[in-house]
């Protein structure tokens, strides 16, 4: 079990992130699925940190933990928002931006 | 050995609950496969002596997020007819995959060709509390502060998005 | 450093006003008065001062407050300077002024732009101190434009009303075809002696090298403006559509002060003037056929004001007679003495009107002398001085005009300046019978006049009766004195004292003739005239000169535009555009289709992108 | 891993095992009886083995029994989910049941060089675990509850949801201040913290030393417990059972084993971090290895007094007193238990004058004291457990919204100004 085994989870996790995020519609696993990203990092930081006898890779780790958690209480009041709105949480009724919908 | 097979079945759960988060058609599920995601990726940090990641890690991201969400999910009470259809999941994820699949082969590539390392030795004391605690508030303190006031602007910003009324 | 004041108090006072009104919900009126009096008294204070130190004898005084512009050769500084022409000037536009503006306190009364009001007044003021200070024409072009703006804004204060709005634009744009002209005289004169320092007094020294034909194109092209702002023909057709405005605006920005700015010019420019003659006797066949048309209009019309206004242009054409023809002395002498009857003639009309409840028909009047004596005598003064009846101030100044025209080498300027002189007999005493003596129309039965609107006209009064004993010319035992101070280029004209004598005699007799057919005519009242003759219906329509303008002006270029719009615009330039457009809007649809409003297709864009990237570096790697 | 490791920890994870489960019987037992003491009535003690009632302990048997052969049974409109919908009573199961697992039952050992900790999982980020593994019952309280389809369970859900993050505030609070006294996270640390004394006589117990905070604690634990007063989450008047209304048979029985998990490990944290844990008060471990012979003596002398205090207790009350009683089993039960607990006097009594009149190894006596401080620490733990049951029977449930404003409007800023307080404190002391 090499350093290499842990970063390629971390990628492959990302991935998975990805995926989620362009396949899904549902708000909530979009959510998810940034999170999983952002954990995937945090998994590539942790192991660095390891590789490196570094503590600073933990910190950071840490640090983004906490950003994580921020991202998560912004993502959920807005999907509380969303919800208020449209009583829907699929992004595709979600499409203020695009200027014919604004009408 | 036993790590190994430990992080075998590790991340054997981490990929089938990140897997199963992003194909489950209920979010319900979705949020408990992401649960043992989050869970078995605690584990991981603990493999990589990470003492404390791992308690913030199962403190944060377990005990805090997936409450989180799922009271949302309860509270705002996103029953089963609010969650969209979905029908073409199956083409839409292997979609997902067919363009996400370049991104990650590049950086598995990269780290396979190009990155060859090995743990470091480390002291005992490596990850845990009062070690990470150094660290942090030695030559950490700015983001760290930097991060409390981010929190607090989430904190200010999640109230005020949902806040009822008055916004037209 | 006074001077400087001179112009900062009015345009501080104003701004301070403005703030006050836009700013604040202050609407003391009591407030208001104070300051929007307070500065025009304490700038004629000023001004008094320095002109009776100009006329003890002392050193014109010239102050450079800063370097305006510097751009290569072009270098206008931001000077002012105060000579014995600026002194004349100032002092009765700041004495005027200051009466004018304790009228307008009485006559403004109740007015919710009370504030608004002063502050666009203290702005003329000050545009207009800067016009008379200014000591090269860029600074004078200044002030020119201010008061047209000041003009302007007053005339369209009541906006609420569009015929009010249309009148504003029609002064404006009027204006602006004048000062083209202006500005076009400034670039040539620039380009002529420009490098050698652009002060009058730089130009004046100059002004010989410059080439005759250019020095005339000059010439006329200033008079252009002169035309504009002082309503003279074509430009006038603003002037009477200006009485749109309150009476004080009208008392000093169309009677008193800003309509002389032309004449003042041109008497600025007397150095330029006095090399081309032809010029002058061009200014001057305006000057009077202006006088003599708006004379004859002024006799048909019933709008009290207008009746003033198309005066007020008539006088402004005896006075472009006089600097036409050289005297320009004695055109300033007629401002200065006008400025003090006319001032008055609608401070008084003012208070008529405002008796009255906004009537302005003087066929709706009469009677009125015994509602308002205080009122109807200093009017009764101003008549006889604007038709010149001795010993009046008017009577001075025409005299000298006339004198000066007959003297020339054109005396039929003189015969046609008498036959104004009937004309404006005739139709300020119809004025003045129609709306004190003949029978009255109205059924008040008590009219009050506050003492804000009838105790200004006193000073006024005295002044009408008086300021012409200082210009009063050698033959009636005076020694020119105001020409002499002003010491402009004159043409020195030679009349013997009796031949002034029997023109000054001619002129009286012609006064009275002019009163007693508008006596026995209206004396015991008149209904509105019905014209049955076509030369009566001419002037009641004013000559048609408005619907000239319409047809030769407006209607070809309404057509013009028409076309431009129809054939140029839409086939030509849009047509080219549209091309460009379509095919814009073609493509922006068909991409569209993909901005969505999806901000996970969005995503999807960006990560194809990434992934397409992706698989080229692992193709290359 | 050495063999006295290997030992130590298999105790311990045994012990702890025993402690959390076995205490589940007990405690709903003494609930009951607790219950109809207050409410004047006897309470469950009829049902027995060949007479043997225990004081009724059997009955709590009897239901565990029924509850583990009672019928499968699921409401036929969960359709979907059914897997998570019966593994999310044992989410709740576990995480309390993981959650007792760092409390330490006595001090560190020292056998040859190595330290060994009498804890489940021996780790020195004990009230972390805590915290981060208590948070996890509210999970399976939350598929639970939504999965039952069930408007009740869904207003219990939303309830232990909000509840759960609104105290998890307060009770974060009070840890703070406590670990700005302790300078540790380590429970062995606090407890050896707490050996101290204030004030020259008063034991520096953490309720002593931070009163506010002891009371902020265990108000926050009393919501997340779901112990009355604070039990809205069930609220039986209200909404049927909250999100337990749609469970029967084993997979309720998990969410009622649960929450007393839960109360017992509250009960384990709040002893351990303010009423100084498995110590004796003015004792210390060091000390009482030391003086153990002594110890012994005076226990070689309580101990006798003690039994026939309780003995004389059991025969009084547990005779026929009525006529109406024909049962004849329990004059056998109270002889049966007589002679066991004379039985176990006498070894008691050997034991002690062993370590009293004998030379015993210094490892013999820290294994004695291991287990008189575990003794002291289930005495303890019995203690609070009754504190519990008490404060549940004695005070009416707060309203839903009053529970809220409680937590939000008092003891987040209490708890902030504690730690306030705390600080300065600690700056002042430590300068």
């Amino acid at each position: 079990m090499s350093p290499l085994h842990f970063l390629l989870l971390g990628t492959l996790l990302f991935g998975i992130g990805l995926v989620g995020v362009i396949a899904r519609r549902n708000l909530f696993v979009v959510y998810m699925s940034i999170e999983l990203m952002l954990s995937a990092v945090n998994l590539l930081l942790a192991t660095f940190s390891r590789i490196r006898g570094d503590e600073g890779g933990a910190v950071l780790s840490l640090l983004l933990i906490a950003v994580i958690a921020a991202e998560a209480a912004i993502f959920l009041a807005m999907i509380i928002a969303l919800f208020r709105a449209k009583r829907s949480i699929d992004a595709h009724d979600f499409t203020q931006l695009s200027q014919e919908h604004n009408a | 050995m036993s790590e190994s097979i430990i992080f075998y079945v590790l991340a054997l759960f981490l990929i089938g609950g990140a897997s199963g988060m992003i194909t489950a058609r209920r979010t319900i599920f979705s949020a408990a496969s992401f649960m043992l995601a989050m869970i078995a990726l605690a584990g991981m940090f603990a493999l990589l002596n990470q003492s404390f990641l791992f308690l913030a890690q199962l403190l944060v991201a377990v005990g805090a997020i997936i409450t989180l969400s799922m009271l949302v999910i309860v509270s705002v009470n996103i029953s089963e007819r609010y969650i969209p259809k979905e029908p073409h999941l199956g083409r839409d994820l292997l979609l997902g995959v067919v363009i996400a699949a370049p991104i990650v082969a590049l950086i598995i590539t990269a780290l396979r060709t190009h990155f060859a390392a090995s743990f470091a030795p480390i002291p005992d004391t490596f990850g845990t509390l009062a070690s990470i605690g150094a660290t942090l508030f030695a030559s950490w303190v700015l983001p760290f502060e930097l991060i409390s006031l981010l929190l607090l602007a989430a904190l200010i910003g999640a109230v005020v998005i949902s806040r009822k009324g008055e916004r037209s | 450093m006074s001077l400087a004041l001179l112009i900062l108090l009015p345009f501080g006072s104003s701004l301070l006003l403005g703030m006050l009104y836009l700013f604040t919900s202050l609407r003391s009126e009591r407030l208001y008065a104070l300051i929007g009096v307070g500065a025009p008294l304490l700038i004629s204070l000023i001004a008094l001062w320095l002109g009776y130190g100009q006329l003890q004898g002392a050193e014109s005084l010239h102050v450079s407050l800063f370097t305006w512009l510097s751009i290569d050769a072009l270098r206008i500084e931001f000077a002012l300077s105060f000579d014995h022409l600026s002194a004349v000037m100032m002092a009765f536009v700041s004495v005027i002024g200051t009466l004018i503006h304790l009228f307008a306190v009485g006559y403004m009364r109740g007015d919710a732009g009370f504030g608004k009001f002063f502050a666009y007044f203290n702005f003329f003021m000050g545009a207009m101190a800067l016009l008379v200070l200014a000591d090269n024409p860029i600074i004078l072009f200044i002030g020119w434009e201010l008061v047209g703006l000041a003009s302007y804004l007053l005339i369209g204060f009541y906006h609420r009303e569009s015929a009010n709005v249309t009148a504003a634009n029609k002064a404006f744009i009027a204006n602006r075809v004048g000062d083209f002209g202006f500005i076009m005289a400034l670039v040539l004169l620039f380009g002529a002696v420009g490098e050698g320092g652009f002060s009058f007094s730089a130009i004046e020294a100059q002004i010989y090298s410059v080439d005759h034909a250019l020095l005339s194109l000059i010439g006329v092209l200033l008079f252009v403006g002169a035309m504009g702002k002082s309503a003279q023909i074509p430009l006038y057709v603003w002037l009477p559509d200006a009485m749109a405005g309150p009476t004080p605006v009208s008392a000093l920005i169309h009677a008193a002060t800003m309509v002389t700015a032309g004449v003042y010019m041109v008497a600025r420019f007397d150095f330029l003037y006095v090399l081309i003659p032809a010029v002058g006797l061009f200014i001057a066949v305006i000057g009077i056929l202006s006088a003599l048309l708006s004379a004859l209009i002024a006799t048909m019309q019933s709008d009290i004001k207008k009746i003033l206004a198309y005066s007020t242009m008539s006088q402004l054409g005896y006075m472009f007679v006089a600097v036409g023809l050289g005297a320009y002395g004695a055109g300033i002498f007629h401002v200065f003495t006008h400025a003090f009857f006319k001032a008055l003639l609608f401070m008084g009309v003012g208070a008529v009107i405002i008796a009255l409840h906004h009537e302005q028909n003087i066929f709706k009047m009469g009677g009125l002398r015994r509602f308002m004596p205080l009122v109807f005598y200093p009017m009764l003064i101003a008549t006889l001085a604007l038709s010149g009846v001795a010993p009046f101030a008017g009577f001075f100044s025409k005299d000298a005009i006339l004198a000066a025209a007959v003297a020339s080498e054109y005396p039929l300027f003189g015969v046609l300046g008498l036959v104004v002189a009937f004309l404006t007999a005739y139709y300020m005493m119809r004025l003045l019978l129609l709306v004190f003596v003949a029978p009255a129309k109205h059924r008040h039965t008590s009219l009050h006049v506050s003492p804000y609107l009838s105790l200004p006209l006193l000073p006024l009064a005295l002044g009408s009766a008086v300021a012409g004993f200082w210009g009063m010319g050698g033959a009636y035992g005076g020694g020119d004195a105001l020409t002499h101070f002003l010491s402009l280029s004159d043409y020195a004209h030679h009349l013997t004292h009796k031949s002034e004598y029997l023109l000054a005699l001619l002129s009286n007799l012609i006064a009275f003739a002019g009163f007693a057919l508008a006596y026995r005519r209206f004396a015991s009242g008149a209904r509105e005239p019905q014209p049955t003759a076509l030369f009566e219906r001419w002037i009641l329509e004013r000559f048609y000169v408005d619907a000239l303008y319409h047809a030769l002006l407006v209607v070809p270029l309404r057509r013009i535009s028409l076309w431009c719009e129809r054939i140029v615009d839409d086939r030509f330039v849009d047509g080219t555009l549209g091309l460009f457009s379509g095919g814009y809007r073609t493509l922006a649809t068909h991409f569209s289709t993909l901005q969505n409003g999806n901000v996970r297709h969005y995503a999807l864009y960006f990560l194809s992108g990434v992934s397409l990237l992706s698989l080229l570096l692992l193709w290359r790697l | 891993m050495s063999t006295a490791a290997l030992i130590v920890t298999l105790g311990s994870v045994v012990l702890a095992a025993l402690l959390a489960l076995m205490m589940i019987p007990v405690l709903v037992w003494l609930e009951r009886r607790i219950a109809g003491l207050i409410q004047d009535r006897v309470g469950p003690n009829r049902t027995n083995i060949m007479g043997f009632r225990l004081g009724g302990v059997i009955q709590s048997f009897a239901d565990v029994i029924k509850l583990v052969f009672k019928e499968e049974y699921y409401p036929g409109h969960i359709q979907t989910g059914r897997a998570l919908y019966i593994l999310a009573p044992a989410i709740t199961f576990s995480a309390a049941l993981l959650a007792f697992m760092t409390i330490p039952f006595a001090d560190t050992l020292h056998v040859s060089g190595e330290a060994l900790r009498i804890q489940a999982l021996p780790v020195d980020y004990g009230i972390l675990w805590y915290l981060a593994i208590g948070a996890l019952g509210i999970i399976g309280v939350l598929f639970g509850g939504w999965l039952s389809h069930n408007k009740y369970a869904l207003l219990g859900t939303q309830r232990a949801g909000s509840m759960g993050l609104s105290y998890e505030l307060p009770l974060g609070l009070a840890v703070v201040s406590m670990l700005l006294t302790y300078n540790t996270i380590d429970f062995n640390a606090m407890v050896a913290w707490q050996t101290q004394t204030v004030l020259g006589f008063l034991p520096a117990w953490g309720v002593v030393v931070q009163p506010l905070a002891f009371i902020l604690f265990s108000v926050a634990l009393f919501a997340e417990t779901n112990r009355a007063p604070f039990n809205v989450v069930e609220g039986e008047s209200e909404i049927v059972s909250g999100h337990m209304t749609e469970f029967s048979a084993m997979k309720f029985a998990l969410y009622f084993m649960g929450e007393y998990i839960a109360m017992n490990s509250a009960a384990a944290v709040i002893i351990t971090m303010f009423f100084g844990g498995y110590q004796l008060p003015y004792l210390s471990s060091a000390e009482l290895i030391e003086s153990f012979g002594t110890f012994s003596l005076a226990l070689m002398v309580i101990t006798p007094l003690i039994i026939y205090a309780f003995i004389r207790w059991m025969r009084r009350n547990n005779d026929v007193r009525s006529t109406l009683s024909h049962d004849g089993g329990r004059r056998f039960e109270a002889r049966v238990l007589t002679i066991v607990l004379l039985i176990k006097l006498v070894v008691l009594e050997l034991i002690f004058a062993y370590f009293a009149f004998a030379q015993p190894s210094a490892l013999q006596t820290q294994i004695a004291v291991a287990v008189v401080q575990i003794a002291v620490f289930i005495v303890k733990l019995m203690l609070f457990n009754i504190f519990f049951i008490v404060v549940r029977w004695t005070l009416p449930r707060f309203r839903f919204d009053q529970v809220q404003r409680l937590g939000w409007y008092y003891l987040l800023p209490l708890g902030l100004l504690n730690i306030f307080i705390t600080a300065i404190v600690i700056v002042g002391v430590g300068s």
